[in-house]
C-alpha cells in the first residue's frame, strides 16, 4: 500500500466532502499542519467540523479556513489570540463546542482506542457540565465525556517514513498524536521523509497503522510569541 | 500592598523541593523567577513538557519549543517531552503538586472564574478547568478589586466558572488567605495593608476577622 | 480434508497487500509462513510491537524481544514498539484488519469460546477478548470435532464464552465456512472432504447445505 | 527530593503493608521487576492485590509470591503458563479478577489518569460483562470499565536518570508505563542509572513525574518460549 503522496493537495483529494469532520493536530502555531491547511482551504470544502485546541491566529493556521467561512463548527479549548474566531462566534456566525484542553486530548485518544465515553472531574460545576451524565465513583462525581471519532486527521511530523511511522519534535509534538489516532483517515505531514529502518523502533510516537498518507511538506513554522531572556 | 513580583514572591514561599508545578499564564509565570536556588522543583507546560526552562536568548529561538502561553522557551538537562494526552494524564490523574493561576473572581467557597465574560470576552478555558480539578493544591493570585474597585473576592461568583470549590489559597495585593471546608483565612497582610483594607475590598466572608 | 498447514494456508489466502494482522497462539502463527512475497503484511504483537519478525537464530535471541506467546521472535526495519495500552488503543480501536485466532467452540451466530473450560482448564483470556471485539474482521482456525469426535462448530457455545457475534470466518479441516447475519454459509469445501462430512461433523445450521 | 535508592528493600521499606494493592508491569517474563517482586517476597507483606498480566511462571517472577502464599487476590488475563496460579484458583485459594489484557492496560491507564471510568466493547456477551454497566454510544452496546489505582507500582525499565525519567527496550516495555501511572507511589528498577541529560528529551517512555524511587537491579532476564528459527 503506497503511503506516500507527492502534495497535499493530492493527499487530500478523494477524502473530502462537504460537512466533514477533522481533527487537527497543533497548538496555537506550534506542530500544526500548515500545507493540509493550505489544501483545505484551496479545495474550497464547506461546512467543517474541526476539532483543534485552537484556531491559530487570524492569518495563519486554521484561521485561514475560518476567514474563508470553510468551518461551520469548532471543538477548542481556547480561542484567545484569534480575533477573528471570537467575532465569528460571538455573532453567532460559528458554533463552538467549548473542550477543556485535556477532555479534548482524551476524547481524540478515546476515539482512537475504541472508548465511546470516559468520566472526568474536569468542567464539573461549570457550563461544560450542563446536560452531560453524572455518575459518582468512591464518593466523587465525574461527568461522562465522548470519545471524538473525525472523518480525517491531519497532522504535523517532523520525520516519517514510508510505513507512516512519526516522529515529533519537542512541543511540535501535543494533539499530533492523538489526533492521528482518531481519524478514519490519517493524513501526516512531514519535514523529512526517511528511509524505513532509520527510526528508531523503541522512540516512534506514532506507529505506522494509524497514518494512510504521508507527505513531505515545507512549514513556515512561524512564532506567535517570541519571547527573550533579558 | 503587593506588587506583581510580591505577589509571585509570596506564591514562590509555597513551593517546596522537588515539587512538579503548573504556572499559568501573567503573574504566575513570574513565579519562577522568586524560587531559590536551593529550591529544584519542575515545572510542567501542560502542551506537552516537563522540566521547562526560561525564556531563550534570541540565539536559541525554537519555533517547536513553546510553554503553554506559547510563549518561546527552553529546555534543561531534565526536560521530557510528550504528547496532549500524557500531559493531561499526569494533571487528572494528580501527579502534579500545584498550580498557580490567575482568576477574574474567586469565590468564598473556592470557586474559581477566570475563562469567560459573556458576550464580551472570550479566552476559553484551555487547561485550566483540567489543572483545577486535578492538581492536588491550587493557588490564586490576582488583584483584590478590579478596575471599578469592586471586590474579585466573591460570596458567589457572578462570571462562568472554571471550577467549583477548587481553590485553596489565594494571593492578591492586600495578602494571602487560605480556602477550606471551615471558610476563608487571612494567613497573612501585605506589608503595608491593614485588616481595614482586606475588610473594605473583599465580599466574601472572612473566618478570622 | 486439510492439515494444519492447509488450514494456515487457507487462511493466507484472505490476507491482503498492506493489511495489519494479528496472529493467535497455535496453528495462527503458522499463517505467516503461507504469505506470498508480493504480499506486504505488517503483524502485530499485543504485547507491544508492530512489524514482528521470524524466529530468531540462535545468536539473535533476545529476552526483551517476545511475541504474545512468549515466544522469542526478531524484528524488521518497520518495526515500532509501544506500551500495552497503545497496543490496545489499536486493537480495541479497529486500526487492526484481521485477527486470526484458535478456538474451542464456535456458534452458528459467530460467538466463539476459546479462554476456559470450568473446573478443569482455565488459561484466561489474554488479549482474545479485545481482539475480537475490535479488530475488523474475525477468522478461526480450528479442528471440525474434538477428539471425542463432537462438533465443536455448534448452534450455541457450551462453555464461557470470549466474544458474542464476532466471528466473521471460519476454517477448519473440512473447509471454509462464513457467518454473517443470514447463517452459516460453506464457501470452500477442503480436498477431500465431502458435504457429507461437513454434515456429519457440524452442529451449526449451514444455511446452503 | 533523592529518588535513587541502593536496593529493592531499602526503596519498598515503609510503603508496603498487609492488604496493599500493587499494580505490576512485565508480560510473562519480559520486562518483570525481578528485584522488587524478591524484596516483596523478603519482607514477608501479605495479603496482597496484585494487578499483573500474568503471574510469570511456578518459580519466577510474581510466581514466586503465589508460591509463598503472599497473594490474597490478582487482576489478571492469563493463568496459562503458571499451573500453581491455576491449582490455587481451582482450589479457592486465590481470588481472581479475570481481566482482558487491553482492559487491563486501560484500567490501568484510567487510573494513573484520573479517569475512573470508561466503557470498552471488550467482553461484552462474555462473563467479564456480568453486573457491569451497559450504555449505549450510537446504537452500539458497552461496557463500564473501572479506572485501577494501586497503592505501590513496581516497573522494570532499560535506563532511568536520578530524575526517574525512564525508557524501555524492545517488548519488555509491555504494561510498565501504564502500571507505573496508576500507583500512589511508583518504584522502578533499572538496568542502568545514566546521567541527568543522557536520556533524549523527546524519547522519554515514562517521565519522572510518574516515578518515586528508583534503584539499579540485576536482572536474570530467564526465556519462557526460546523459539527459533529452522
Amino acid at each position: 500500500m503506497e503511503k506516500v503522496f507527492q502534495s497535499a493537495e493530492k493527499a487530500i483529494r478523494e477524502l473530502i466532502f462537504d460537512g466533514m469532520k477533522i481533527a487537527a493536530g497543533g497548538f496555537g502555531l506550534c506542530g500544526i499542519p500548515e500545507e493540509l491547511i493550505d489544501a483545505l482551504k484551496v479545495s474550497g470544502v464547506k461546512n467543517l467540523t474541526i476539532a483543534s485546541n485552537n484556531a491559530g491566529v487570524d492569518d495563519f493556521g486554521v484561521g485561514l479556513l475560518l476567514q474563508t467561512k470553510q468551518v461551520k463548527k469548532m471543538v477548542s479549548s481556547y480561542v484567545g489570540e484569534n480575533s477573528e474566531f471570537m467575532r465569528q462566534y460571538l455573532s453567532g456566525e460559528l458554533e463552538l463546542e467549548f473542550t477543556p484542553q485535556g477532555t479534548l486530548a482524551e476524547r481524540m485518544r478515546a476515539g482512537g482506542a475504541g472508548i465511546p465515553g470516559f468520566y472526568t472531574k474536569t468542567g464539573l460545576g461549570t457550563v461544560i457540565a450542563e446536560g452531560k451524565e453524572h455518575k459518582d465513583f468512591n464518593g466523587q462525581t465525574y461527568i461522562l465525556e465522548e470519545g471524538f471519532f473525525a472523518d480525517l486527521s491531519i497532522v504535523k511530523a517532523w520525520k516519517g517514513d514510508e510505513e507512516g511511522n512519526l516522529i515529533y519534535r519537542k512541543t511540535a509534538r501535543n494533539f499530533n498524536p492523538v489526533a492521528a489516532m482518531c481519524g478514519k483517515v490519517c493524513i501526516a505531514e512531514v519535514e523529512e521523509l526517511v528511509p524505513i529502518g532509520s527510526l528508531d523502533p523503541d522512540n516512534i510516537h506514532t506507529p505506522g497503522i494509524f497514518v494512510n498518507r504521508i507527505l513531505v511538506g515545507k512549514h513556515e513554522k512561524r512564532i506567535e510569541n517570541r519571547t527573550l531572556s533579558e | 500592598m503587593w506588587d506583581r513580583n510580591e505577589m509571585a514572591a509570596r506564591a514562590a514561599k509555597e513551593i517546596k523541593n522537588g515539587m512538579y508545578v503548573n504556572l499559568g499564564i501573567g503573574i504566575p509565570t513570574l513565579v519562577s523567577n522568586f524560587i531559590p536556588n536551593n529550591i529544584d522543583i519542575t515545572l510542567q507546560s501542560e502542551n506537552g513538557m516537563l522540566g521547562m526552562g526560561p525564556f531563550p536568548t534570541k540565539q536559541n529561538v525554537d519555533p517547536d519549543l513553546i510553554n503553554a502561553g506559547k510563549q518561546t522557551i527552553t529546555e534543561l538537562k531534565k526536560t521530557s517531552y510528550f504528547s496532549s494526552a500524557d500531559s493531561f494524564a499526569m494533571i487528572r490523574g494528580g501527579h502534579i503538586d500545584m498550580a498557580i493561576l490567575g482568576a477574574m473572581e474567586v469565590s468564598e467557597k473556592g470557586d474559581l472564574a477566570n475563562w469567560m465574560i459573556p458576550g464580551k470576552l472570550i479566552k476559553g478555558m484551555g487547561g485550566a478547568m483540567d489543572l483545577v480539578s486535578g492538581v492536588k493544591r491550587v493557588i490564586v493570585i490576582m488583584d483584590h478589586t478590579n478596575k471599578k474597585g469592586e471586590s474579585k473576592f466573591l460570596k458567589e461568583c457572578s462570571l462562568p466558572l472554571t471550577g467549583k470549590s477548587v481553590v485553596n489559597s489565594v494571593i492578591t495585593n492586600l495578602g494571602m488567605f487560605e480556602i477550606n471546608k471551615e471558610g476563608v483565612r487571612i494567613l497573612e497582610i501585605a506589608e503595608g495593608s491593614t485588616v481595614d483594607d482586606i475588610k473594605k475590598s473583599t465580599e466574601a466572608h472572612i473566618i478570622n476577622l
